[in-house]
Order: structure tokens, then C-alpha cells, then sequence
């Protein structure tokens, strides 16, 4: 199988989506003239062009706006927000249109469209460029969120993505671009709602999304030294959010731990908690335990961000103090 | 002022005064049935603007897409979606144009490309420049054309839309109508341009018109050019047309905060009885005009009567239309 | 004590501040002229005068963030953002300005500012006009989130907000601004983060916020007939949230069902749930129930919108299948 | 065009001098310090454009407020804030401005009415309405000034917020750095209005004027003159400073997208050693700039000296300031 960087699996994703069908085109800040902030789609606009690579002005909630009514008039926009910071500003657009389209007009009209943006801290951008806010739009009814750990399932879930009929908020993490992993290389795609079994074990469950499966894997290591069997489930999607892996696997571990980057309060990992509780509850022998990111704006200073995210040290912690492993 | 605009047949006026009626009889008895508790939630009258929507639905392609806003009775029923579908709709019946999902702020009907109305103010605008943008991308020969009031003005995502249209050269006809209020505020307190509202599309050089909304003949004149500019590749236009409605914000509104002789002046300007007035003018004959009035007495009637009879949507309906294969990840 | 309504114990709450501190001053769409959309603010324009009712164009976004800058500039800004759907526009504002000031500034420069809103669904206003989105903001780090349930809370709420020296979401259920109940005359306050037990029970604790605290309130009325006592608690802020006073009657209860209006996927009750089980882990007879809105845009026909909303069927249904009371 | 404008004194250039120098300097060493790993996340230099800070802040009063974009170190020098807090905060340490938790691009200073730099395109507009209303609310005798570049044009904000303070009459001065590019798009591709930038305001009945940002007597004489105009009271005033950046957008960029002649040709103007060619022409002995550049340069070795050696901040740092009395609802 070939090795490429979570990046280069994204491009390839959307080179195979613009070579295959007309009808797609990208738009967004920076993503022709510049190449993409993060360099994802250098090259596109001289390969493709400024009809099918179309850069915009500064202006968030219209580049969403534009993507939905293109959708409705049939095509298949590939939208850049250019980080998950500033869908914010296009965050009206995306709850009280792009996803209600479908519901409003009785499925007469609907909204094929991909959101890709970059999630997630620990870059030095501090308060305001460093948030995690993917879980927000997973409480949403008709919002698919993506949001992958490996270049393999970042080309997979893009494929998949950009089949769905309906807007799809596909979040990268900023620190993975430069992550390499194996790519099948013969035609595959990934399904939303299956999470992914990064690592088998038998004795806690590791859950985690983005940067945090592997925080998990490596904590996972650690304690394999000393002879603990972590199973560690990389969720993929957080909607449709894949509670029965995590549930199977519980009630063969019969332990739990949760992680998010997102501010701990309210992250989605602790309604998939709230969620396996239910479902585990009797198989439990500790409640299901979650850490996340610290509830605070994020800090500048390499210091405190690195105590402001989720660290191996932080999930080990967590696992002895919590759950006794 | 209110001269025929030479052109038009007798035919086309009597269709106008029609549609223009309709509108008007369509939207008392639904105001009726608000007080009766038949329909629910806002309900946002056009009465006093039938003009403009009539007028300009004339002059456009069926292959045109409409996006408007939540004041949408107007430009549904001019676009020719049945009154029976759009009454039914208001009354959440599973009859209506959106299975009752919709209700008054959101009728859609994508079989005529009216492509909805949307209840954000200023939330319409980039949707009808994404769709411009699909007919442009796909060398489609039609255009979008998006009603706002003077309130979206305000919004930023309005000047954001405009700045990316003119930049693009989209295909979509920028329409304010200019009723001179948004909800309470008069225009002169929210928008800081003065009554010269053209400016705010001229600076990115999107040419400007101004339009007499209370005059049919002349909605339909300036529709006619205007979007004939559009359709040449020149970018988006922007039309304005000058309006007021005679009722309230929304059914909840009685309209304190503007003046009794505002309202008789504009009043005195209905293109209802105005039209009318002009057809006994030209000679139609009475009886001619009170066939349509009878014909659309009995539409509304006929609609009011449909919605009444028509059945609930069913509770499983709760969960369609969500998505693609309406399966959604619920937790219970 | 004197009766009002819970229209009438905002309106006191605004003109106590307005008549006590010249630098409180409100802002918003239509608060002036017209009265406020529900009417909360008529008659202030007059009192008051344009310099301290403001009415603004249709600019959340430079609303709240003028507020945020007022604040800075020492004053005591009244935000009203008109719905709870429109505080999107804002949100930029609200999530990466308003309650990040204090921290990027160390300190040097705050926001004390009061931003009130209207939650809930329930009059027929369909998809984009009757979300409950104070869960997310929630999440925030730096933010208060009030959501009272009954006049007095509002006013001794209100009080306390307007104390506050940082931002704080005030939101107000739409059905409730009607609804009566007794208010103390003698001056008083509620603090944040200390909810409150609405009627005490030993059997099943029923947790709620803004109106489903009367559907909870009512519920228990029923199960009462049944010889069930149901504790029902009354969160009064989503945050600070008070675990606390939840774990404690679920400690006696050993049952317990969360009651969100909010999208039932990653509602806030959900967190709420899940930090109980860690509390309260051992003593639970069975695991915390949780009900919220059905995860649909919200319909318009009022059939529909009835099943996509919490009701007292839907909590007695909940708790037989569920917890088995 | 380089001649030296009339009621200058001879110290006040140099001053000027003094200070585009210090930015510069700053900014080169920061750079270094970027590529070694001190400085991190995203650094933003405002080289080639320092004339506009300097000339602007000179023209100010102390008791102004100034709200920023994040390319901000150069108005944070030239108002005065410590050349070796802002290194600090560059650093991420404790005796930053903000202790170490905003870095560059949030830089603060209450103290001298520096409200700070801001990192979302736009998001500081509004902020710099709201001073502005207090200081009008309070009958303060100060304005505020917001910084913003070409890019923020697009937002809609921008938009929301001139219509506001327009309306309000709010002492703003909207201060727009026109460097003709935002991040790698030129302004003719972003901004549908041609290079006529000011109809953007002038619709909203702002009065607007451009300035040759390149030129740091022209700079400070314009903003005498509009800030006069807003201390009258005549509501808000908008000013474009026609501008270069030297550098690519951010260390991360090397600005392929623009050609190496225009770059020349704008570093043909470099506003500081064109003062000092000015000054030398004016017979100030060369030892006297060499004094002021040595000056500068020990400065700067003291603040990156200082910066180095700060501590960091401490773990529980962590949670201070984030609410009044510093507690969170945090759960565990
Ligand atoms: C973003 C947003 N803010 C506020 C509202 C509430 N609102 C509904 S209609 C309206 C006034 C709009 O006025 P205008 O655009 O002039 O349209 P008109 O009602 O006059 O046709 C307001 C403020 C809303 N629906 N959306
Ligand atoms: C809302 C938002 N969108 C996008 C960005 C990313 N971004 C940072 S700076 C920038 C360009 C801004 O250009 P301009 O306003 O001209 O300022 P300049 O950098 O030229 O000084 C962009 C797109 C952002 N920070 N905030
Ligand atoms: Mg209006
Ligand atoms: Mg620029």
C-alpha cells in the first residue's frame, strides 16, 4: 500500500472529485491564488482553473450562502472555511440554511454540499484560532460531521462525502497535514457512523476523534508496558455518532475513557458517556470517564497550551485517578 | 402617473388585476383564519405590494429562480403555486407546498424554481447568488432574481453577497422592496445612506434603478429591462422598488409607531382599485371585471375550503425529509 | 407577595437597573419604538429616551459587538438579541470577543455585559425561528448562561446578571413571558450555578430548564396520583451548571430523567446526565434517563411540532420505559 | 512628494525616525526569533508600513482609544507600549503584555488605552463602535481609531458597523491600511468596487479620505485634520492609507502571488530610509541618526534579552482570567 500525508490523501480526494464530475467546484479564501492556507489545494487553480477553483473574498457566511444555493441549482460545491474559528461567522448559514433547506421545502430541495475546514489547537494561535467546535454542529438534525485521524480514512470519508446528498462539515485537524499513513490503493470508501477499532485490547476502552486517537494510541503503548490491553476506538464521525462500536467494546472492557480536544464542558464525548452509560451500564465497574480540553480561552504561551489539551500524560492520569487502571 | 403603459394588452392588464386581487383575497381570509386560529405562528401580509410581485413575475422566465424572503404570499401566488397548496400550507396541512413543514415564511415550490422563503433577514441572499452562480457554471439561460426588504439592508451578509455577485458577474437580480419600514424602524433610522438606497449597490458597481412599486405596469417595464441587462452577461442589477404595506409588521402588529395620514397617503395609491379604475377607463366592462372578482372569490374559497378538508400531516412525518435516506442519529 | 408575570419581572428587573446606574443602557432591534417583539421593553423609549433605548438597524453582529465595546469602555451594556435563532449572526462575536477580552487582555479590559434573547419553540414559528441553542454557548469558556423558569427567578436572576462583570446570555423562553407566579417584595438576589428545587420528592428526581420545568412540574402532578414522589429540580443557568445540587437528590432518589427542550443529541442535559453517573455512580437503581426535542428542524403544523417537543407524555412515557417508574 | 511638510519640528522627526526604526527593528529580530523556534503560531510583520503607525499615533491623543487588526506590533510600538512586553509577549512569557496569553496578534495595553489587537478579520469593528458610544454616552472628550486592512472590506461587518456608527454619530475614526492585498488576493479580486475604496463609506454618508501611507508627515496631517473633524462631533470619519507590505502575510508565506517589480517598486518608497535621506538633507548631522539608530538597536537587544529571560507563566495561569473571580464550571 502506498504512504502518503493526511494532506496528500485529501488532495487526492479532491483531485479524484474534480477529475470525476463536473458539477464539483471548490471555493474559498486563499485556496487558488495562495494554494490553501494549509497548502491543501496547491496547484488546483492551475490545473482546474478559476471557474472550478474559485477564491472569494473575506466573507464567510456568503461563501456558505453561494455554496448552498449552488447545491440547490444542482452542483457540488466543495466549500473552504479556512478555519473552524471563523464558521462563526458563517454559522447562520450553515444551521438555518444549508441543513434546513431539505426539511423546509418537504425534500423538493436539498443541499449537496461539503464543508471543509481545520479544527483544533496546539499551533501557538491562541484564543480565538485554536477551537474545537466540531461538536456543536453534531447536535444539529441534518448535518453529517466528518472528522478523520488517518490519511487513509481522510481519503475514505472524503470519498463518502462527497456522494452524501446533504451538507457535510469535514473538519481536518490541523496538526495531522503532515501525519503519514498507508492508502489502500484500489477503490474504497468508508461509511459515516462506523468508527474504527485503531487498536484491539481487552481490559479499557480508549475513545478518541482527530489528534486524540492518537494521543490514545500512544497512551495505549504506555500502558501496554505494563500489561494493560487498551482497546482504542477512533470515532470518524461525530455525526452520525457510532455509540454501538463504543457500547461493544465497553461491555467487553467494562471500562471507558473518553477524549476531546473540545472544552470539556458539554463536549460531544460526554453524551457518547451519557450514551454508552445506557446502553453498558450494567457491564460497568466504573463510570465511564472523560477528559477534554480545559475550559479555558487557549492560551499563547507553549506552557499552558500544552496543559490546555488533552496529553498522554493527562489520559494516564485520568485512567489511574478515574478509573484505576 | 397612473397612464397605461403603452404595450400592454388588455389581456395582460386583466390578468394582472386578477393576480393582484388574488393575492389580496388570499391574504385577508388568511389573516382571518390566523384570528380564528386556523394558522399560526407570523403571518406577514403583502397587502399594499401586490404590484410588485405581479409585475415582475410577468416579466421573468418560467426557468427564472425566485428566492424571497417570510413575505412570501405575494410571490408564490404570482408565480402561479396554486392558493389551494399555499392556504394549505399555512394551515400546517400535509396538503400544503411544504407538507406543512414550512408554514407561512417558507413556501417553496421548486417545480415553478421558486425556490423558497426564507424567515432570516438577509439569509436569502447568498442562496440566490449560489444559484446564479449553478446557472452561469452550467451555461444555463436563466437567472435568479431575490426579493429583500429595506430591514436586510443592515445585514452584512447583504453587502457580502453583493460584493461577491458583482465580482462574479452572477446572473441575479438584486430586489429591495422598499416598504420604508422593518418591523418598527422607519429606514431613516436604520440605514444610514439617506433614501438614495442605490448607493449601496453602485459602489461595487452594480448598476441601480428605481421603481414605482405601487404601479404594476411600471414593475413590470423596469423587470422587463433590467433583467434584460442581466441576461446579456453584465453582472447583477439591482432594483428598487418604492412600496408600503398597509398593515402591520405581522399579525402581532398594530402599527403605532407610524402616522394615520402616512398610511391613507400610501393607501390612496393601491394598485388594486387603482388598476380597476384604469380597466372601467379603457372601457372594459364591469361585468367583465366582476367575473374575475367572483372567479377569485371562489378560488380562495375553494382554497380556505381545501386546507380546512385536508388531513394533518401523519406523526411519522416528523422524521422525513431530514436527510437524504431520513434516517437520523437520534439517541431513543 | 405580589403576583406578576414573568414579562412584568423582567420589565422590573430592566427598570431597577436602568433607574439605578446611569451607565446601564439597552440596545437592540425594535426595543424602542415598537416595544420589543414581545413587548418586554414598551413604554422604556419614552422613559428613558433615545440615548439609553437604542434601537439599531438589523446588525447582530455590530450589536453585540458595539456592547462588547461599550462594556470595555466601562459602561453596562443591555444587549437584546431579538431570538435565540439570530444570536448565529452573532455568535462570532459572542464566542471569540465577548467572553475572550478578559483573557487575551490578562485581565486589563472586560465585558460586563448582559445579552438577552428569546429560546424555545412551541408557537408555530417552524424551523429556523424555534431552536433552544443556549447549550452551546454553554460550552463556552467565560460565559453565563441563565435560563429562568419562573418571575421571580427571572427578576432575582436578572439582578444578579446585571452585577455581573462579564458576559452573561440571559435567555427567556418565549411561552413563559404570559405565565404568573408570586415575587418576593422585599429585595433579593439568585445566585448563578445553584439551582433550585422545585418540588421535592424522594422517589424519582425530574430535571429541567425554562418551560420544561413546568412540564416536569406537571408531570410529577401525575405521577403524585400514582403515589410517586418526584423531586423537580430547576437548573436555573446551564452554566455555572450545578452538579451538585442534582447529585445530591439523585443520592436519595436513586432515579433520575433530564429534561432538555433543546435537540436531544448533545444537549446540554446530556453533560449534565453524564457528570451525575460519575457522582452518583453507586447509588443509581438504574442509568440516568434523558429526553430533549426530537433531533428534526423544528415543523410548522402544530401536530408535528407537539412530537418534536418534550410534553408530559413524553416524560410519564420516559420514565416507565426507561427508569420504570 | 518626499519634500518635508511644512510645521514640523526637527525633534519630531527624528521622533518619527526614532520609531518606524524601532518597528522595523523589532520586527527583523522577532522574524529571527520566529525561525528559532521562540516565537511561535502565526506572526504577522507590518514592515514597509510603519510610517502609518507612527505618523497616526503622533497625531493622537493619549486619552484615544485604538483598536487593531493583528498585525498590530507596529501601532503597539508606536503608541508607546514597551518595545520589550511586546517582545515578551512574542515570547509567551509572563511579563508580555497580556502575560504571555495573547502573542502577537492580541496585543493589549488598557494603560494607554490600547484595546487591542484582533485576530478575526473584521470582529474589531464593532468593538471600536462601542468605545466610541461610551466616550460619546460619558461626554469624554476622546475618539476611538480602528485599524483594519483591505481585506476587511469583505466582511460584513465592516458593513454593519459603519452603518451603525454613522447612524449613531459615533466618534470612530475606521482607519483603513490598504497594503492591495489580503493574505494572497489582491483587492481588485476581493472588492467589487475598483480602487475608489471610499464610496464603501461615502454611501453611508462617512466622510472618507485617502492618504499616501508611505509618507509619515502626510499620515499625521490627515489624521489632524479628521480627527478635528470628529471631535467636532460630526460623526465618524474614514481614512485609507495607501500601503506595501515588504513581507509575505505571515512567516509562512512567501508571497508568490504578487511580482517582484511591484514589490520593487513600493520599496523604492520605504518610508524609513526615505526620513532619513529628509533629515540628512536637512543637515541633521549623520552622528545624530546613528545615535538614534544605535539607540534602537540596544533596545531591541534589551527586549529580546529581557523577553528571553522572562519566566514563563505559571501552570496555574492557566485559569486566571477568564471569569471575575476566576472560577469555571469545569468538571474535574
Ligand atoms: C437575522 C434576523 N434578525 C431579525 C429578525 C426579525 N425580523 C423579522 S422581519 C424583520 C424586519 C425586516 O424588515 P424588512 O427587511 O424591511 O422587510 P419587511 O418586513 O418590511 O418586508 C425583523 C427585524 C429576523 N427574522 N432575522
Ligand atoms: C473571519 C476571518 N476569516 C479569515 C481569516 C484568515 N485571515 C487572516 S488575515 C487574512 C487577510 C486579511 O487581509 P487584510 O484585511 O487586507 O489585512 P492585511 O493582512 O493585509 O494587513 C485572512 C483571510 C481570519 N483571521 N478571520
Ligand atoms: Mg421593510
Ligand atoms: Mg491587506
Amino acid at each position: 500500500m502506498p504512504e502518503m500525508t493526511f494532506r496528500e490523501a485529501i488532495r487526492k480526494g479532491l483531485t479524484e472529485a474534480m477529475d470525476g464530475d463536473q458539477k464539483v467546484f471548490l471555493m474559498g479564501e486563499d485556496i487558488g491564488a495562495y494554494g490553501g492556507s494549509y497548502a491543501v489545494t496547491a496547484g488546483f487553480l492551475e490545473k482546474y482553473g478559476p471557474i472550478r477553483v474559485r477564491d472569494t473574498p473575506i466573507s464567510e457566511s456568503a461563501i456558505v450562502g453561494t455554496g448552498v444555493g449552488a447545491a440547490m441549482g444542482g452542483l457540488r460545491p466543495i466549500v473552504e472555511i479556512m478555519t473552524i474559528n471563523f464558521s462563526l461567522l458563517a454559522m447562520d448559514q450553515i444551521v438555518n440554511h444549508a441543513v434546513k433547506v431539505r426539511s423546509m421545502s418537504a425534500g423538493a430541495a436539498h443541499v449537496p454540499m461539503v464543508m471543509r475546514t481545520v479544527t483544533g489547537g496546539g499551533a501557538g494561535l491562541a484564543a480565538t484560532h485554536s477551537q474545537s467546535l466540531e461538536g456543536w454542529y453534531a447536535t444539529v438534525p441534518g448535518m453529517k460531521v466528518v472528522i478523520p485521524s488517518t490519511p487513509a480514512d481522510a481519503l475514505g470519508l472524503l470519498r463518502t462525502a462527497l456522494q452524501d446528498e446533504d451538507p457535510v462539515l469535514f473538519c481536518e485537524h490541523a496538526l495531522l497535514y503532515g501525519t503519514r499513513g498507508e492508502v489502500p490503493a484500489k477503490p474504497y470508501t468508508i461509511p459515516f457512523g462506523k468508527a474504527r477499532i485503531a487498536r484491539q485490547g481487552k481490559d479499557v476502552t480508549l475513545v478518541g476523534n482527530a489528534r486524540m486517537v492518537h494521543v490514545a494510541l500512544q497512551a495505549a503503548d504506555e500502558l501496554a508496558q505494563r500489561g494493560v490491553q487498551a482497546e482504542v476506538i477512533d470515532l470518524r464521525t461525530l455525526r452520525p455518532l457510532d455509540v454501538e462500536t463504543v457500547a461493544t467494546s465497553v461491555k467487553k472492557t467494562h471500562r471507558c475513557l473518553i477524549i476531546d480536544e473540545a472544552w470539556k464542558t458539554g463536549a460531544i464525548g460526554t453524551y457518547l458517556a451519557f450514551r454508552v452509560q445506557q446502553e453498558a451500564f450494567d457491564t460497568l465497574d466504573a463510570p465511564i470517564a472523560h477528559i477534554g480540553g480545559e475550559d479555558v480561552p487557549m492560551p499563547y504561551a507553549r506552557n499552558l497550551e500544552q496543559l490546555a489539551i488533552p496529553s498522554v500524560q493527562t489520559v494516564l492520569k485520568a485512567l489511574k485517578d478515574q478509573i484505576g487502571v | 402617473m397612473t397612464q397605461t403603459r403603452a404595450g400592454f394588452t388588455k389581456a395582460q392588464l386583466l390578468e394582472f388585476y386578477r393576480q393582484m386581487l388574488l393575492i389580496r383575497r388570499f391574504e385577508e381570509r388568511a389573516a382571518e383564519m390566523y384570528t380564528r386560529g386556523k394558522v399560526r405562528g407570523f403571518l406577514h401580509l403583502y397587502i399594499g405590494e401586490e404590484a410588485i410581485a405581479v409585475g415582475t413575475m410577468a416579466a421573468l422566465d418560467p426557468a427564472d429562480y425566485i428566492v424571497t424572503h417570510y413575505r412570501d404570499h405575494g410571490h408564490a401566488l404570482a408565480r402561479g403555486i396554486p392558493s389551494k397548496s399555499i392556504m394549505a400550507e399555512l394551515f400546517g396541512k400535509v396538503t400544503g407546498t411544504s407538507r406543512g413543514k414550512g408554514g407561512s415564511m417558507h413556501i417553496y415550490d421548486v417545480s415553478k424554481n421558486f425556490m423558497g422563503g426564507y424567515a432570516i433577514v438577509g439569509g436569502q441572499m447568498p442562496i440566490a447568488a449560489g444559484l446564479a452562480l449553478s446557472a452561469r457554471y452550467k451555461n444555463e439561460n436563466r437567472i435568479a432574481v431575490v426579493f429583500f426588504g429595506d430591514g436586510a439592508l443592515n445585514e452584512g451578509e447583504f453587502h457580502e453577497t453583493l460584493n461577491l455577485a458583482s465580482l462574479w458577474k452572477l446572473p441575479v437580480l438584486f430586489y429591495l422592496e422598499n416598504n420604508l419600514y422593518g418591523m418598527g424602524d422607519t429606514i431613516d433610522n436604520t440605514y444610514a445612506g439617506g433614501r438614495d438606497v442605490s448607493r449601496a449597490a453602485t459602489h461595487y458597481r452594480i448598476p441601480a434603478r428605481q421603481v414605482d412599486g405601487m404601479n404594476v405596469q411600471e414593475v413590470y417595464g423596469a423587470v422587463r429591462d433590467v433583467t434584460a441587462s442581466i441576461r446579456k452577461g453584465n453582472g447583477p442589477f439591482f432594483l428598487e422598488a418604492l412600496t408600503y404595506r398597509f398593515r402591520g409588521h405581522s399579525m402581532a402588529d398594530p402599527a403605532n409607531y407610524r402616522s394615520k395620514e402616512e398610511l391613507a397617503s400610501w393607501m390612496k395609491r393601491d394598485p388594486v382599485p387603482t388598476l380597476r379604475i384604469q380597466l372601467l377607463d379603457m372601457a372594459v366592462p364591469k361585468a367583465e371585471l366582476e367575473a374575475i372578482e367572483q372567479g377569485v372569490e371562489q378560488e380562495i374559497n375553494e382554497a380556505v375550503d381545501f386546507a380546512d378538508k385536508s388531513a394533518d400531516p401523519d406523526p411519522s412525518d416528523l422524521y422525513r425529509d431530514i436527510e437524504a435516506d431520513s434516517v437520523s442519529a437520534t439517541h431513543s
